[in-house]
């Protein structure tokens, strides 16, 4: 006896065209399959007739929440390749704008999972905090989503000292606001009661199954690409953010406490930030092979270029974080309930549009 | 029947979905505020359920048409019967009417979403049944009466005698809302897993004839919780309108909970309020 | 007016047309059936004529009806004790003996006739009875002759056996109206073990290894009744009372003493009437014939069981073991209707909701006031109209569709939209407003206002009634607009009939309850209560604490649902609107717009199908029903302890 | 009965409804469009509300490219949305496929598979243009116009699979 | 259980946070990207925006004179007005407003630009 | 910044990626290239960030083994890949047969240089 429930693409609480085939009893998921594919272009093939300058721009539009970081590793490849220097101020430049990302990104993943808890009220308050970031991108990058600033060899967009003081003064405010919504995640009984215990992956599935990002480190792995100190995170102070549950409260507090640590980074950013060029000039074509990785909001996201000096690129491979958390995600849900199923795939973060590409 | 009652009747069936779509206007827009935003225009729900009758009609199963027509019948001689004065269980019993044709017509259509809605309407019917029959017994405990005109010439208001099996109401007031924490078969707007749970099928019209009856439903519980003040005007205004104020602010600090949960907590806490208070007014008797 | 031929045909004709139906011409027989129950419906509607009367028949062709009732009482006994060699039951056969020693005892040492008054008695509860088990009891009788030859048709039999079938049928009746016309405890008790007898030879008609073990259960369950009956006649004879059933009830005398032989016969009641423990031989009594549950459910067998407990219910009016026996009522009626929600076996249902209905019944017994008594008898009547009704139904559906399981059910609209009509009038009466079995459900809740514990169970029960009754209701409907709407169902008259009867009646005399309370419960309360009883009047029925707009829901309803019908009927929907398959998140087949499911994982299809919750991993049956067992023994002990 | 009639689409102005299906989006537009939900931008104002359920929308606000697979759950949800009912196509992508336009699982905008009432360009489009779409998609829903022609899906779908082989090749496929 | 009521409470204080949209346009922060255009007259042909455009939706027909650009298959990345040699591209601090009908902005040079097409070879 | 890969034959890939998994190593992802007349298939795992990469080249037409049988994990790129290039993987979990993103109305190999029909080659992963 059981019920057989589609569950998007078109669905009201994951925003993401994703369906999910669920079996269920009294509620309770037996089995959940996914049919992917609603958000598929095939946009690693346009690499064959767009050349290496071009394909930033179609990068950057994997997916629109953290649109730089895409561009940043795809250009980090290139440069990589042709052996380019990026002044330091560009690769300081980079990493604000990536970590404003990962906040409004968080803020945005926050809201949407109030939305699945029921809790309209956080979810517009959340989002109403994140519109400071957008102003910020939107101020200092030209525009609010995709913000277009990197290129090969540098970045597109200078900030002035005035600007800079100004997203300090920003990301302050952000940081009291946050602290006064602190206790609905920590505290509330019946935030709590819809997330504790709910989606558990373990420390060695979360390990075996190749989660990335929160996911990985709501298990208690304390990994996280920024370790490597690609660009400008060698110059600064952080540690990953591990919680042990592993459960939907788990990830939720890592994302939480990410963006505390995010707005760290961007003051100790601004802090440090050095004068100088923002790009160098770019000759040439690339050749060779090479991988380049980097820590998205979501998780790691890995690069593959491949290039013979040709105009165009022969292959560029985007391995993204959600296409990493999916296996985890249906090993979830069994046996949660069916109330659960949006709270659980919320808590990965699902972003599907750069899981197919 | 005397030409008061009938006026009175005739008056409630006409004032209370307008009483209805203001309530849930000034509802949206207070919690438009709790949510630092705007919120709708003064007209809203009377425009939204204009606009929905003045939509085709589309239909999953034609049964579906006949149960949400003996829902709004149901609602209506809910209205009418309390205008009347009737027995406040015989009231509760027809009200079940409504809620159950409604989930007949919700299990009518072959869907999955609506039906599950259906599933968990029932599940929150059983939740609050008990309740509401618990908080009559208690009404008829302390007036001697479930007939609403001698509930109404008792000389205290109820509310003092009974605080605790107002909240018990409450919970049932939460749940006939479909607020927060209690949303589970069907929301205002489809932000959840079942997409719109038991209103997901219907459309055009018989949405807006929903609407409607919803509206009736509301203002039949809200007179039902006026009844424990009754001696005043003010007091049950006030009484109200704390009521009402209290249950958006908690549809906007509460997620929604599961189906379980609401079971066995309103149960739980509900059913140990309830004898809490009889406690009391047993040791006030002695 | 012709009393004693009335009974005459109610009790004593049915024995002879039941060995009649012995000869195996089934023409013959089949007139044979529906003439007696043409003709024993119409003896109960004389006999309502001529209001209460008592009768002591001199002779029964001639012979001593004491003696006769003695004779055949234990050659009845006899009989059951071979039954129980053949079964090689050590349990029958004990209680059979349990029985057998004290009954001769009782006969030979006792003088039971002492002081004897009439040894009939009829008043308007006795009528009513008899009207419900003459008409309905017949109705389903004539349904099962449809229905068996269908059955013997699936069963693929080459002897027919439905001579057998009917004997114990037909005897049913006769030995039911005996029973409620009884005013002779030892006249009682000899009805009472012939109905145990039919009933275990019908459940047992199919001679299925499930059908003898079941059977055998009803049987010891039901003889531990008859032993603890023939015990309190022993006690009610040891302190001088006479055996009959008035002279019990009206004693004023109701002292503790009297409790106690009380209590015994009441604990009778329970086993025959399935409250729990006892509730697994009516749930067992599934395996036979559906016409079999009909008739054990509605109107006889179970009924016969709270027909007793109510009938005694005056005699300890006011003291504690009244609320026990409320609080016992109350608990069945709220365990049961939990089992209910847990199953999905249309048949098994019906049998907790029976269960459930019976526990509300004893449950007013216990409460004991005017208003919980009213209650009680209605709920009789009303209960035993529309269980019959859908009985009958999953019966007729089960023929059809080859299952009685609910799920099966889902779009029976499309497939047999007269009987899934009917169904959905009977699941309708059953639960709701302003039909008689809600009406009645009204009266126990508002007279055990007082009792907080037994309210609250009542609510719980009736709010998990809801449940049950309502998604079976939604289910039935489930289903896609028909192309070119419904079409037309065929059926046997025999089984259109009864089932076509039965639910208007259900909707009639839920109108003309006003009616029916005033001329058949209010002589009878008013013998015992003077305070408190409801007023009929203008279709509404009140009392000083509550009253029952029953006639203006009832019209404005009954307009709302002529309106509903008009909107929403297929002709008049399809010149004004179209037809949509449901929101799939836009997954549905493009191709064919009727065809329901999604496309799923795999390009594979997945055809739509959900299931009602029945929380198996929670309350199933196997899972409480031991823990339920167990409450309920024990209230039944404090019941039981506290008499003495 | 002018009065009822200019009620009615008075109440069709002041309350549509919307459903937003990702159709192959970048996720930019579609937290655009979120973001006019929220307190910043409110359109609750206008009493716009985020339904979800096509059988209760009278807008559908589409994102993204529209491939293959999707495209058909964009004509069954667009099917299910009773008249009046107004399609706004949202984004490069939604207007005409945007940088994606050449990819081979792309069928490159909205219209090739179901009629656009409003298109609003941008990559993203901004909340302020979102706003200005839905105002000038009110306009359709006032009074009931018939719909755009548009060929059946199937046909479309075989026009973009030719046009998406005819390609040279060096696009694409080598 | 009632974490929240403090912040529903205190946005329920302040004044809304909305930004009352059409009937309050909030000021546009400088350099943000909107509507490409072409300061046609400037313009020299050359075609490096049509290269250089990564959604391939600037048309340069030298012939012609004509410069088009598809508005709506341009994701305002800005990347043309980098590259064109005589900075006659340009974008408006505001984005294009919706339309009914899609219409590609075509622009049909009338007089090429003066002395400055010397300078900036 | 080419990176050091260790070329196995089809025999030992299986083997060698159990034994990184034993080591403590997470399959991060697959990459294919089309070149020409083979495929190259670049396994991607890491352990606390450092890198290893191995290489299988595969020759068109031919089935590679699955190793999703190892890491679960491994299903999704693999049926990626099965619908990207036509490359057959045996002993797949889950297999989508080529629909994992694509509809029937794509015919052909859309990241393969050389244009294959899809249909005649379903059976051998040509
Ligand atoms: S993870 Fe999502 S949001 Fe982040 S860059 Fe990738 S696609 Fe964009
Ligand atoms: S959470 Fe539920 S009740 Fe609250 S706004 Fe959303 S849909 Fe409506
Ligand atoms: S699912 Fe993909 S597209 Fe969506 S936000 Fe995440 S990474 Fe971006
Ligand atoms: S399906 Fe019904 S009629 Fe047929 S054999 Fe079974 S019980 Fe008898
Ligand atoms: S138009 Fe731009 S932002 Fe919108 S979906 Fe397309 S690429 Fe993303
Ligand atoms: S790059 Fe500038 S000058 Fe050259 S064609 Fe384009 S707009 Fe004209
Ligand atoms: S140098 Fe002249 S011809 Fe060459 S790209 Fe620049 S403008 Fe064009
Ligand atoms: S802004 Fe970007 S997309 Fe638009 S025309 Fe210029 S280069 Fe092309």
């Amino acid at each position: 006896m059981s019920t057989i429930v589609p569950f998007g693409p078109q669905h009201p609480v994951l925003p993401e065209p994703l369906h999910l085939k669920l079996v269920l009893e009294d509620e309770i998921v037996k089995e959940a399959l996914p049919t992917l594919g609603y958000v598929h272009r095939g946009l690693e093939t346009l690499a064959s007739i767009r050349d290496m300058d071009q394909m930033v721009q179609i990068v950057e539009r994997v997916c629109g929440i953290c649109s730089c970081i895409h561009a940043h590793t795809y250009c980090m490849c290139v440069e990589g390749m042709m052996g380019i220097e990026v002044p330091q101020r560009a690769d300081f430049l980079r990493i604000i704008w990536s970590e404003l990302h990962r906040m409004h990104s968080h803020m945005l993943w926050l809201g949407l999972l109030a939305d699945a808890l029921g809790m309209e009220s956080l979810f517009m308050h959340v989002w109403r905090l994140r519109e400071r970031v957008m102003d910020v991108a939107e101020a200092t990058a030209g525009n609010r989503v995709i913000i277009s600033v990197n290129k090969i060899g540098g970045v597109r967009r200078n900030m002035s000292p005035d600007q800079l003081r100004w997203i300090v003064q920003v990301v302050d405010e952000l940081e009291t606001e946050l602290d006064k919504i602190k206790s609905v995640l920590t505290n509330d009984y019946t935030v709590k009661k819809r997330t504790v215990g709910k989606g558990v992956l373990t420390y060695q599935q979360a390990y075996e199954l190749g989660a990335a990002g929160p996911q990985l480190r709501g298990s208690g792995v304390a990994q996280d690409m920024r370790m490597t100190g690609y660009s400008a995170y060698k110059y600064i102070d952080f540690a990953p953010v591990v919680e042990k549950d592993g459960d939907s409260w788990a990830r939720t507090m890592v994302r939480f406490r990410e963006l505390y640590q995010s707005i760290d980074i961007v003051r100790q950013l601004i802090a440090k930030i050095p004068d100088g060029e923002i790009a160098v000039k770019v000759k040439g074509k690339p050749s060779g092979e090479i991988v380049c990785r980097s820590e998205q909001p979501r998780g790691e996201l890995m690069y593959y270029v491949k290039a013979s000096g040709d105009k165009y690129l022969d292959r560029v491979r985007i391995r993204t974080p959600t296409f990493a958390n999916v296996p985890p995600l249906l090993a979830m849900l069994p046996g949660c309930e069916m109330a659960d199923v949006t709270v659980i795939a919320l808590s990965i973060d699902p972003c599907i549009s750069c899981t197919e590409r | 029947m005397e030409i008061k009652t009938i006026v009175y009747v005739i008056l409630a069936i006409i004032l209370a979905p307008i009483a209805g779509g203001l309530l849930s206007r000034i509802d949206r827009r207070l919690t438009a505020w709790f949510q630092g935003r705007f919120g709708p225009p003064i007209l809203q729900p009377f425009y939204d359920v204009i606009k929905l009758l003045g939509k085709d009609r589309q239909v999953v199963n034609y049964w579906q048409i006949f149960c949400v027509h003996i829902y709004l019948v149901a609602a209506i001689l809910c209205v009418a019967l309390f205008a009347m004065q009737g027995d406040l269980l015989m009231i509760f019993f027809v009200m079940t009417i409504g809620a159950v044709f409604m989930v007949a017509g919700a299990m009518a259509a072959p869907s999955p979403y609506s039906q599950l809605g259906a599933q968990r309407e029932l599940i929150q019917m059983l939740t609050y049944e008990p309740l509401l029959v618990i908080v009559f017994v208690g009404i008829y405990f302390v007036t001697g009466s479930f007939k609403i005109d001698e509930i109404l010439a008792y000389d205290r208001p109820i509310f003092l005698l009974l605080p605790l099996l107002y909240l018990v109401l409450t919970f049932a007031l939460t749940i006939k809302l479909r607020k927060s924490p209690f949303d589970i078969s069907a929301s205002h707007h489809a932000h959840q897993e079942l997409v719109r749970g038991v209103l997901t099928e219907y459309s055009g019209p018989y949405l807006a004839i929903l609407e409607i009856a919803h509206w009736y439903d509301i203002v039949l519980i809200l007179a039902i919780c006026s009844l424990f003040w009754s001696t005043s005007f003010i007091g049950m205004v006030i009484l109200l309108a704390v009521t009402y104020l209290a249950e958006i602010v908690i549809d906007n600090v509460t997620p929604r909970m599961t189906w379980k949960w609401m079971l066995t907590y309103v149960w739980a806490v509900g059913i140990s309020l309830s004898f809490f208070n009889m406690a009391l007014l047993y040791a006030k008797n002695f | 007016m012709l009393v004693p031929q009335m009974l005459g045909i109610s009790i004593v004709l049915p024995f002879i047309a039941a060995v009649l139906c012995l000869i195996n011409v089934p023409p013959l027989r089949s007139m044979l059936v529906i003439g007696t129950g043409v003709v024993v419906s119409l003896a109960s509607l004389v006999l309502v004529q001529g209001g209460a009367f008592s009768l002591s028949p001199e002779s029964i062709f001639g012979i001593n009806p004491d003696g006769l009732i003695a004779v055949l009482d234990f050659a009845l006994l006899f009989v059951i004790l071979g039954i129980s060699y053949q079964l090689k039951s050590k349990l029958v056969a004990t209680l059979t003996i349990l029985q057998l020693v004290p009954l001769a005892f009782l006969e030979l040492f006792m003088k039971p006739g002492e002081n004897m008054g009439p040894a009939l008695y009829g008043d308007q509860f006795s009528m009513i009875m008899c009207m419900v088990i003459s008409i309905i009891g017949s109705l389903i009788c004539v349904y099962g002759l449809a229905y068996m030859k269908e059955h013997e048709h699936h069963l693929k039999l080459t002897a027919s056996r439905q001579g057998r079938f009917f004997f114990f049928m037909i005897l049913f009746l006769g030995a039911m109206n005996g029973l409620v016309f009884a005013n002779n405890l030892l006249w009682l008790y000899f009805f009472w073990e012939v109905t145990t007898f039919c009933s275990f030879m019908l459940i047992k008609h199919d001679d299925t290894e499930v059908a003898v073990t079941n059977a055998t259960r009803a049987l010891w369950m039901n003889m531990l009744g008859g032993v603890a009956f023939v015990f309190g006649m022993i006690l009610f004879r040891s302190q001088g009372l006479p055996l009959s059933l008035q002279e019990i009830i009206t004693a004023e005398s109701a002292s503790k003493l009297v409790l106690l032989p009380i209590g015994l016969l009441c604990f009778a009641g329970f086993t025959k009437a399935a409250q729990l423990p006892f509730q697994s031989w009516l749930c067992g009594a599934m395996v036979a014939p559906t016409p079999v549950s009909a008739l054990l459910h509605s109107s006889t067998m179970v009924k016969a069981g709270v027909y007793l407990v109510v009938r005694l219910a005056p005699a300890f009016a006011g003291t504690l073991f009244s609320t026990y026996v409320a609080l016992f009522g109350a608990f069945t009626f709220l365990a049961a209707a939990v089992l209910a929600l847990s199953q999905s076996n249309g048949k098994k249902i019906l049998a907790y909701s029976t269960i459930s209905n019976l526990g509300m019944i004893v449950a007013c017994a216990g409460i004991n006031t005017p208003a919980a008594m009213s209650a009680a008898i209605l709920l009789i009547v009303f209960h035993a109209i529309s269980k019959g009704l859908m009985f009958l139904c999953v019966g007729t559906i089960e023929q059809k569709i080859g299952s009685r399981d609910i799920e099966d059910m889902r779009g029976l609209m499309g497939v047999m939209p007269k009987t899934a009509m009917v169904a959905v009038v009977g699941i309708v009466t059953m639960f709701l407003p302003p039909f008689g079995a809600l009406l009645s459900k009204w009266m126990a809740v508002e007279a055990s206002a007082h009792l907080p514990l037994v309210v609250l169970m009542l609510a719980m029960g009736s709010a998990l009634t809801m449940v049950f009754w309502g998604r079976w209701l939604g289910l039935i409907m489930t289903s896609v607009v028909p192309e070119k709407g419904l079409q037309a169902e065929e059926q046997s008259s025999l089984i259109r009939v009864p089932l076509v009867f039965l639910a208007t009646s259900a909707i009639i005399i839920s109108f003309v309850a006003p009616g029916l309370y005033s001329a058949m419960v209010l002589p009878v309360l008013e013998r015992f209560y003077s305070a408190d009883l409801y007023v009929a009047a203008q279709g509404m029925i009140s009392n000083n604490i509550g009253m029952f707009a029953l006639y203006p829901v009832f019209v404005i309803l009954a307009l709302g649902v002529i309106y509903a019908a008009r909107v929403s009927s297929a002709k008049g929907f399809f010149k004004r609107g179209s037809y949509v398959t449901p929101y799939v998140c836009g997954l549905q087949d493009p191709t064919d717009s009727r065809r329901l499911g999604f496309k799923g994982p795999l390009g594979v299809w997945a055809d739509f199908k959900t299931t009602n919750y029945y929380m198996e991993n929670l309350i199933g049956e196997t899972r409480i029903s031991s823990w339920i067992n167990l409450v309920a023994v024990g209230i039944l002990i404090i019941l039981l302890a506290g008499v003495f | 009965m002018g009065f009822f009639k200019d009620l009615l689409h008075k109440s069709r102005m002041k309350s549509p409804w919307l459903i937003h299906f990702d159709c192959g989006s970048c996720n930019g537009c579609d937290i655009e469009i979120l973001a006019c939900l929220t307190p910043v931008y409110d359109v609750e104002r206008f009493g716009i509300l985020n339904i979800g359920n096509p059988k209760h929308a009278d807008i559908l606000v589409v994102s993204g490219t529209v491939n293959y697979r999707n495209a058909k759950a964009l004509k069954n949800i667009y099917d299910q949305m009773p008249e009046p009912k107004a399609v706004i196509a949202i984004g490069a992508c939604g207007t005409s496929g945007g940088v994606f336009r050449e990819a081979y699982n792309v069928l490159g905008g909205v219209d090739k598979v179901i009629p656009v009432d409003v298109y609003v360009p941008g990559c993203p489009a901004k909340p302020e243009a979102i706003i200005d779409g839905v105002v000038l998609a009110l306009e359709k829903l006032k009074e009931r116009q018939p719909a755009k022609e548009t060929e059946p899906l199937v046909a479309d779908l075989k026009k973009a699979r030719e046009f998406y082989e005819n390609r040279e090749d060096r696009q694409v496929t080598g | 259980m009632l974490d929240m009521t403090a912040t529903v409470v205190r946005n329920f204080l302040t004044k809304t946070h909305t930004r009352l949209y059409p009937f309050k346009v909030r000021e546009v922060f400088d350099n943000v990207r909107g509507n490409l255009d072409n300061n046609i007259e400037e313009c020299i042909l050359c075609g490096m925006c049509q290269k250089k455009c990564p959604s391939q939706c600037i048309t340069v027909d030298k012939e012609a004179k004509i410069w088009e650009v598809d508005p709506y298959a341009c994701v305002y990345c800005g990347i043309c007005v980098d590259n064109c040699p005589t900075n006659c591209l340009f974008m408006h601090k505001e984005y294009r407003k919706p339309a009914k009908v899609k219409e590609s902005n075509q622009m049909l040079q009338l007089k090429g630009p003066e002395k400055k097409k010397k300078a900036t070879e | 910044m080419a990176f050091e890969t260790k070329n196995l034959t089809k025999n030992q890939l299986v083997g060698e990626v159990l034994a990184l998994k034993n080591q403590g190593y997470r399959l991060v992802t697959m990459s294919c290239v089309d070149l020409g007349e083979s495929f190259d298939l670049l396994y991607h795992f890491d352990r606390e960030t450092q890198l290893v990469h191995l290489r299988l080249t595969l020759p068109k037409g031919e089935v590679a083994p699955s190793i999703s049988g190892v890491y679960f994990a491994a299903l999704l790129i693999e049926n990626e890949t099965r619908d990207h290039f036509g490359v057959i993987f045996d002993g797949l979990v889950l297999d989508f047969g080529g629909n994992f993103y694509l509809e029937e109305e794509v015919k052909k190999y859309p990241f393969c240089k050389v244009t294959v029909g899809k249909s005649e080659t379903a059976g051998e992963g040509a």
